[in-house]
């Protein structure tokens, strides 16, 4: 039972592929991009085409979130681009559990559990956070607006906590209501 | 709660996001240094009353290392660099000047 | 007697009673009362005992200084101690109840107590009750512990909830009176982001009652038309919200109190709000100062601002005939509106000789008799104020005059509230002309940037006069948003129009020298019972720092942190002292501002919720057959899966023959998993393990181990070389996480140019251990079962070899290693596949009996076999070659991590603990878990230890116990036997052999 | 000096407490001592007291900069016990922990020790393997502990929630003659019994320079004026490493804030100490009722005396699972002091590098506890110059890594 102004869902039948290399270099962008299918994010930022997002991780790392059976192409694309190029391509579809929170009290929810400013003046579309919720390490994005969508991904070994957080922290009338 | 600025990935965060890792620029001491460098290198880290260069790490964030310049006693933050550097930068150590007349690199040393 | 009088009161609704019950008794308020109001309006002006003397209490305050309204709320499992009457809203049905007090509030044998007092000054307790030894244990403190602290706490868990909400904002305005509000206005006109925040229920304070007029409106309708255009003005404003605490760099707590639970079904009790501001506006007001004389705690006894709001807010009479006492001109606006409500007020004592001024010429034209130099000297009644001795301020403590009266309205002048100020390190500064401490400006609490991230605010900011206060906060409000980077203009002040009011006088006590036997009767600190006598006692005796007098008297420690007692408290320790008050200085506030429940700050993180767990693929599936969990770092993990009817000790013990007799299966998927990759990971890995990795072939699987720096062994593995450039690297369940970000450490911060990334792949596999002689077996069928293609035979796949392909119906990858001795195969598949393969080996294992097993029989099988477990054997002062491991320790690396530290003197001392194996004399006897084994006397007498046991177990393989210990020069003393004591028995005694308990040659893995 | 007893007071009482005399003498510092304390904490005025009463040494002077027991003495949780793995730290702690045991007579100072129990619970199956092994260790030591069953657990602690469902308890080690005392009183009960024995104490007067010559230490400036001695203890928790630096030599110290708090007072619930080292909150009730709380210590240098909240709240979500009552009750006020960390978490105690000055320090988070012994045996270490107690608490540890580490266990098990 949750608020009306918000839902959450946990999406199960994406792929994940973690990415490593020195993204300053642009023949490395460029690489990654014809692999991956879509631009290299800038800091704390979301790629989204479709049904793809690349998300921004550190100077030096990626997260790609794609339809699961795109997994081993994309992997054997950036083996190929990256050829003879220092990096790293791992699957961790199975590492990462993601979740989707919409409605107008998506921000709000997420405060409960995130140190991060949730306010649509400071959180906007595509913008992507590695922080915490609560005692756990989450990464989440703003996928759409008017209603807000965020993706949200954690280990999985502790999804099962996630799902539970999620639906005390949608509780009806729980909201503050004050973004 | 300390309110720290990660300089990799720029964000202005909570101190639940970091790590504290201690005292900044040690120089490792391998198999032939003397047990009086090693002491020094495991154990003796400066805890000045005043400006400390310290590591941290973006834990919960983008993961990666840095060097802060901190002050133990006001816990003002003069500023965040790179971990892959033996030194302060001069930027920052002109910051600490402005911030603390008086106040040298050297005299860090002594 | 006190009562709701016919008219007045604007937050009461007087058409809609609430009954409640008051100690058992049903009585009956109505809407917008608070606890006191509403008991004020039944005349129950007795409240409650105090904490030493159980002296009878009644309200002196109206908000959240109050110290003696102290009340429990609901029962059982929703019992709520220490509440303060004065803050606490009325509920319809609410059960309200005294404390610290038997049998009655009214007839409370504590009182006794009081008769005693003059034997308990302050610190009686570190002077007394030192002989007989034994009886401060056994009788006295027993006695001190059941009559000492107040409330009672609830008898079952709490069924309520609360939550965290993160907030971050340009300035946080805290207070809604009419500076908040100013100060609100202020910064949002500028274009800051605003967050005002209200502890009470109601917005604009007192203003109302003060009778001023606010750019030409009464102030009551001013606050109306703020509060809409603020919230038009996009203003976040929350009431019921206690700013708790301010902490580094713009860090605020505040607690919002939502609703109590409807009866039955679990509420959302409070939320704690983390705010992080980059400007903090300090509305918090001034708190009223009560006064020092002969039975100032006699219930009756009030501060005149709180006198004024009972009247002005809840339409409440505090009493028939109410004295006032004052210093200031602020309390002739109780005595004008006690007046004009019909109330009689038999005089006006005020300390100033002479005084003058719009609200005392007021007070005389309204023929009240206004009395200079004049204070309250005693008063008289029992449980209630029935006369008022008073004399001159400056007198030598004789009544002139004894007036009859049923409440005492007493203003000792007001004290900016400070604490949120202070919480940070804010300082303060003393203001000899208005009698407080102020704020100083130039020495705020400085933030990230060390500049000030505070201001105070109109009263809080020592600006006691309205047109000053308000000028001050819409300054105070323009300059924070300033700060915080708005660069609006900020709309003017306010107009202020106020009568003027006359300057304040000294009236800490009266009067002002206090003879011995008045000063044992003046209250300081109402709740704790410190007297003015106490604060002379502690200086007398020499504890005269502010710290040391606190806490020798208790003087402003009790639940209202001395809101009221502290500055009266340093006024007398300074006139003791002799010293000016800045000498003697004020003690550091500390969070919280007022109590904040731990409930709130534990948020939704209780029950399950209260720390995660995580779990494997195949949890659910051992959950479902018999798993009994133990927790392993975050993880929880099988101990042993039980069968019907079976006890843990049997299900351990059938697991580890299953395993040796034929084959078990194991979920190993904890264990950590981080792909090493790179041109450098090699040589990366060189530096990282004690062994060599760079020699590994790719297809090999190498054992190895991590040191400290220091050369203490913290976590060991299996190391499977994938390709040239890329390892995967196995750590320990609970060393993944360090492992990897101690990789990332010095990949980072020290050897920066190594070309190697890591990554943590733990969670993206589900692992399972297949071992015994029937394993390859299992394998092969899978294998068949499914079509796979890979070959798992020895030839193919050799111990401490790996390979990948398709397993049956699985793409997986197979490491031939053996935690257990046996034959036996790791595979890893994807964690989605896991249930599945698993589900495969059990169908495959049905016809050899296969075992899934547990920790516990892991334990053991690992033991039998001699193999060390970190955690067990370590405990991070052993080394590797305290465990005989030095095979593992490379001698022709130039450098690792602890090469160096293992040089070091006490690390190569000959007689370190070693490790070696232990055999009972007693088959059946198993040594106890770290049993320490003794050798003659140290010269103090007591026995020598020489070691103790690290693992120890019943194998059911051997048939005996079997143990694992550190001893000195151990593996030198094979044969030698050990003496154990244990608890109540007779000493243990076992034999020192050689770890490998089973299988010495290793023949049965290797096949 | 006037021995305090109930007659005391009550003859006092007759003249309204107008006769009482100073607790202890505060004199103007003289010119020269045979030996000074730096440090008018409980280890501080402890050596005093024990350098005049066992060694005889009585022309000696605490110098404190601002006033007794202000530092990590009034600041503590004020848990005593002994119950340690390590030879070296059980032996130092039993020593205090039995000197508590008659401190009040021995001052005649009622510092309230209460030997209601010390209870560490055992939350996961290495823990309790590892309170095995401590309460096997302390039997050898002569240290009286048990392990005792979750049921044992609840009847010592009925509020105790022992079916958790993250950490159910699987047992305790209980040392039922550990306890608590009255902070402050242990510091002024010192102080006053030290000045009796002729000791000064000096408040108010901070220590700027440390003179030294070839042979050592000759005397210390301070703000009120230079005093001489030859012999020179620094007893400075939270500050060693700046009086250190004074005297020119380096510590393996770090300082950092550890918080604490207390409830509001509520009638008796707990009566023992319970400490939850899994889930890292320890909780005992004062004699005032309230619940006295303390928890983890911030990784980084601090000198503010204000640790970070996450602790705070870190603490109270770990006892309102162990105590699932406590959570309509209300935290009071919280406060932080400044600690010293070791390379190994142990005390240092001995001589330094400067002859003529002895260092006692680091004792991170669990100082309170070890005031007696830790006086005892820095007096003896000064007086004699070896202390078998104080003696394997030396400096020289660091460089030949005999760490004293009570942190057992690197790891948890596969």
């Amino acid at each position: 039972m949750s608020d009306p102004a918000v839902s959450w869902s946990r999406v199960r039948d994406r792929g994940m592929i973690g990415l490593r290399a020195d993204l300053s270099v642009g023949v490395v962008r460029k690489a990654l991009q014809k692999a991956c299918g879509l631009p290299v994010p800038e800091t704390r930022r979301l790629s989204v085409r479709d049904d793809r997002r690349l998300a921004w991780m550190s100077p030096d790392e990626l997260l790609l979130v794609l339809p699961r059976a795109g997994t081993a192409p994309v992997l054997a694309a950036v083996a190929e681009a990256m050829e003879g190029r220092h990096h790293l391509a791992v699957d961790l579809s199975d590492a990462r559990a993601l979740f989707r929170i919409e409605g107008p009290g998506a921000r709000e929810t997420l405060a409960k559990g995130a140190p991060v400013d949730l306010s649509p003046a400071a959180f906007g579309l595509h913008d992507f956070r590695r922080s915490r919720l609560g005692q756990l390490a989450a990464a989440f994005g703003q996928v759409a607006e008017e209603p807000d969508a965020f993706e949200m991904v954690c280990f999985r070994s502790v999804a099962a906590h996630v799902e539970r957080w999620l639906d005390v922290s949608c509780r009806p009338g729980s909201l503050p209501g004050v973004f | 709660m300390l309110l720290l600025t990660c300089p990799h990935c720029g964000v202005s965060a909570e101190e639940t996001e970091f790590h504290p890792g201690g005292e900044a620029h040690l120089k490792r001491i391998g198999p032939d240094g003397d047990d009086d460098a090693f002491m020094g290198y495991l154990f003796e880290r400066r805890n000045p009353k005043g400006v400390h260069f310290e590591r941290w790490r973006h834990a919960f964030g983008c993961g990666k290392w840095f060097h802060l310049a901190r002050c133990t006693v006001t816990l003002e933050v003069f500023g965040a660099y790179r971990a892959d550097v033996h030194a302060p930068p001069a930027e920052i150590v002109e910051r600490i000047q402005a911030r603390r007349p008086g106040w040298t690199p050297e005299g860090e040393d002594a | 007697m006190a009562r709701r009088l016919p008219q007045g009161g604007r937050l009461v609704d007087r058409f809609r009673p609430l009954p409640f019950d008051w100690n058992g008794k049903r009585l009956e308020g109505v809407a917008g009362d608070t606890l006191a109001s509403a008991l004020l309006a039944n005349d129950k002006v007795l409240m409650g005992r105090s904490f030493k003397y159980h002296r009878p209490r009644g309200v002196v305050g109206a908000s959240s200084e109050e110290p003696n309204a102290l009340v429990a709320v609901g029962a059982g499992s929703r019992r709520t101690p220490n509440l303060r009457a004065t803050t606490t809203q009325l509920k319809v049905g609410m059960q309200v109840e005294s404390q610290n007090h038997w049998p009655s509030l009214e007839a409370d044998v504590g009182e006794l107590n009081a008769l005693a007092a003059p034997f308990f000054p302050a610190g009686f307790y570190y002077k007394t009750f030192i002989h007989p030894r034994r009886a401060w244990k056994h009788v006295f403190e027993p006695f001190i512990r059941q009559a000492a602290g107040l409330g009672k706490a609830p008898t079952a868990p709490d069924p309520d909830r609360y939550e965290h909400f993160h907030y971050y904002t340009d300035v946080l305005v805290v207070g809604g009176g009419v500076s908040g509000l100013a100060a609100a206005r202020a910064a949002a006109g500028a274009g800051a982001r605003v967050l005002l925040v209200e502890q009470g229920a109601h917005w604009g304070g007192r203003a109302p009652a003060d009778g001023i007029e606010i750019d030409g409106a009464p102030a009551a309708d001013w606050i109306e038309a703020q509060v809409a255009a603020l919230a038009e003005a996009g203003v976040a404003m929350r009431l019921n919200t206690q700013a708790a605490g301010v902490y580094d760099h713009g860090y605020v707590l505040a607690s919002e109190r939502l609703e109590e639970a409807p009866e039955g079904g679990p509420a959302l009790r409070e939320r704690l709000w983390r705010i992080r501001a980059k400007q903090v506006v300090l509305a918090s007001g001034a708190i009223e100062r009560p006064v020092a004389f002969a039975g100032n705690d006699r219930p009756g006894v009030m501060l005149a601002g709180a006198v004024r709001d009972f009247l002005d807010l809840y339409g409440v009479a505090v009493g028939d005939r109410v004295v006032v006492a004052t210093n200031n001109d602020d309390a002739y606006r109780t005595a004008l509106a006690l007046h004009a409500a019909g109330i009689a007020v038999p005089a006006i004592l005020d300390a100033r000789e002479t005084p003058t001024g719009p609200l005392v010429e007021a007070a005389r034209a309204a023929g009240l008799d206004v009395r200079g130099g004049f204070g309250p000297i005693r008063t008289e009644g029992h449980s209630r104020v029935s006369g008022l001795a008073v004399g001159r301020v400056d007198g030598n403590g004789v009544g002139v005059e004894t007036i009859p009266c049923d409440a005492v309205a007493v203003s000792g002048g007001w004290s900016p509230a400070v604490h949120l100020w202070s919480h940070c390190g804010g300082k303060l500064t003393w203001d000899e002309a208005t009698l407080q401490f102020r704020p100083d400006p130039k020495r705020p609490p400085t933030g990230v940037d060390g500049e000030g991230f505070a201001i105070c605010a109109g009263t809080a900011n020592g600006e006691l006069h309205a047109v000053a206060s308000l000028a001050d906060a819409a300054v105070a409000g323009a300059r924070a948003a300033a700060a915080a980077g708005a660069t609006g203009e900020a709309p003017a002040a306010p107009k202020v129009s106020a009568p003027e009011e006359g300057a304040v006088v000294p009236l800490w006590t009266c009067p002002a020298k206090m003879p011995p036997k008045l000063a044992a009767k003046a209250f300081l600190d109402f709740q704790n019972d410190v007297k003015v006598s106490d604060v002379q006692l502690a200086s007398r005796e020499g504890y005269v720092s502010v710290e040391h007098a606190k806490r020798y008297t208790t003087l402003g420690m009790a639940t209202d942190q001395g809101k009221l007692s502290n500055i009266p408290g340093l006024a007398v320790l300074a006139e003791a002292r002799g010293a000016p008050i800045p000498e003697v200085g004020t003690t550091t506030f500390r969070p919280p501002y007022t109590p904040l429940t731990f409930g709130a700050i534990t948020g939704s993180a209780k029950d399950e919720l209260f720390k995660p767990i995580r779990r494997t693929p195949l949890d659910a599936w051992l959950d479902r057959h018999g798993a009994v969990w133990e927790p392993v770092g975050d993880w929880r993990r099988p101990y042993a899966i039980r069968q019907q009817g079976e006890s843990t000790e049997e299900a351990v013990n059938r697991e580890i023959l299953g395993v040796r007799r034929s084959v078990g299966i194991l979920d190993a998927s904890t264990l950590g998993k981080i792909l090493v990759k790179g041109p450098d990971a090699a040589a990366f890995l060189d530096r990282l393990y004690t062994n060599m990795m760079s020699t590994l072939k790719p297809g090999r699987c190498r054992y190895g181990l991590m040191c400290t720096e220091q050369g203490f062994l913290f976590d060991d593995g299996v190391a499977a070389r994938l390709s040239e450039d890329s390892f995967l690297v196995h750590t320990t369940t609970g060393g993944a996480d360090r492992v990897h970000a101690w990789m990332e450490e010095w990949l980072q911060t020290e050897w920066w140019d190594l070309k190697v990334y890591v990554a943590n792949v733990t969670e993206q596999w589900a692992q399972i251990a297949v071992a015994g002689p029937n394993a390859r077996k299992v394998l092969e069928k899978v294998n068949a079962a499914g079509g796979g293609e890979m070959d798992v035979s020895k030839a193919a796949l050799p111990f401490l070899a790996w390979a990948e392909g398709r397993l049956g119906a699985f793409d997986a990858r197979v490491y031939r290693i053996s935690f257990s001795g046996e034959l036996s195969y790791e595979i890893a598949v994807p964690a989605s596949q896991g249930q599945a393969l698993w589900d495969a080996l059990m169908e495959a294992g049905r016809e050899f009996d296969v075992q899934p097993y547990g920790t516990e029989a892991l334990h053991v099988l690992r033991a039998e076999k001699g193999f060390i477990m970190i955690g067990d054997e370590t405990d991070g002062t052993v080394t590797p070659l305290d465990l005989n491991l030095g095979w593992a320790v490379s001698k022709k690396k130039p450098d690792f991590i602890g090469k160096r530290g293992l040089m070091r003197a006490d690390l190569t001392r000959p007689d370190r603990l070693r490790l070696v194996g232990l055999e009972t004399e007693d088959p059946r006897v198993v040594l106890p878990d770290g049993a320490h084994a003794v050798e003659g006397r140290l010269a103090d007498g007591r026995e020598r230890t020489v070691g103790h046991v690290t693992s120890t177990y019943w194998s059911p393989t051997l048939g005996r116990s079997i143990a694992m210990a550190l001893v000195e020069n151990g593996p030198e003393r094979m044969g030698e036997v050990l003496t154990f004591p244990v608890p109540n028995g007779q000493p243990i005694r076992a034999t020192i052999v050689s770890p490998v308990f089973f299988d010495p040659e290793g023949e049965r893995n290797d096949v | 000096m006037a021995r305090y007893s109930v007659f005391a007071i009550a003859r006092h009482a007759a003249s309204w407490h107008q006769g009482w005399e100073k607790a202890w003498r505060s004199p103007e510092p003289k010119s020269e001592y045979d030996a000074i304390v730096i440090g008018g904490g409980g280890h501080g005025l402890a050596t005093a007291y024990y350098l005049a009463k066992n060694h005889g040494i009585r022309n000696v002077a605490v110098l404190e900069k601002s006033w007794l027991g202000g530092g990590n003495t009034g600041r503590n949780t004020t848990i005593i016990r002994s119950n340690y793995l390590r030879d070296p730290s059980a032996a130092i702690y039993e020593l205090a922990r039995g000197l508590y045991e008659t401190l009040s007579q021995e001052l005649n100072f009622n510092i309230m020790f209460s030997p209601r129990g010390v209870l560490m619970l055992a939350q996961t199956e290495h823990e309790l393997r590892a309170y095995k092994r401590t309460e096997s260790a302390n039997r050898a030591q002569g240290i009286a502990t048990e392990i005792v069953s979750p049921e044992r657990c609840r009847e010592i602690v009925p509020i105790l929630n022992v079916a958790g469902p993250r950490y159910p308890v699987l047992g305790g080690l209980w040392q039922a003659r550990g306890g608590t005392a009255r902070h402050d009183a242990v510091a002024w009960g010192y102080a006053r019994a030290a000045s009796d024995l002729g000791v000064d104490i000096i408040q108010g007067c901070e220590v700027t320079g440390i003179d030294r010559d070839a042979n050592g230490v000759t005397g210390v400036q301070t703000t009120r004026g230079p005093i001489r001695t030859r012999k020179l203890c620094i007893v400075v928790a939270g500050h060693s490493g700046v009086l250190a630096e004074m005297a020119g030599f380096r510590l393996p110290v770090e300082s950092v804030a550890l918080q604490a708090l207390v409830s509001e007072p509520i009638k008796p619930v707990i009566d023992c100490v319970v400490m939850a080292n899994t889930v890292h909150g320890y909780m005992s009730q004062s004699d005032k009722g309230e619940l006295v709380i303390g928890g983890g210590a911030d990784g980084f240098n601090n000198y503010t005396q204000r640790g970070s909240f996450q602790h705070v709240e870190e603490t109270v979500r770990a006892l309102v699972e162990t105590f699932p009552i406590i959570s309509r009750l209300r935290m009071l006020r919280q406060w932080g002091g400044i600690v010293d960390m070791t390379g190994d978490r142990s005390p240092i105690i001995g001589p330094t590098p400067v002859p003529g000055i002895w260092i006692n320090c680091g004792w991170g988070t669990g100082g309170f506890k070890a005031i007696p012994g830790s006086g005892w045996a820095t007096a003896a270490m000064i007086a004699n110059g070896e202390d078998p107690v104080a003696g394997p608490f030396g400096l020289e540890r660091f460089r030949e890594g005999r760490m004293i580490d009570e942190s057992v266990a690197a790891a948890v098990a596969h």
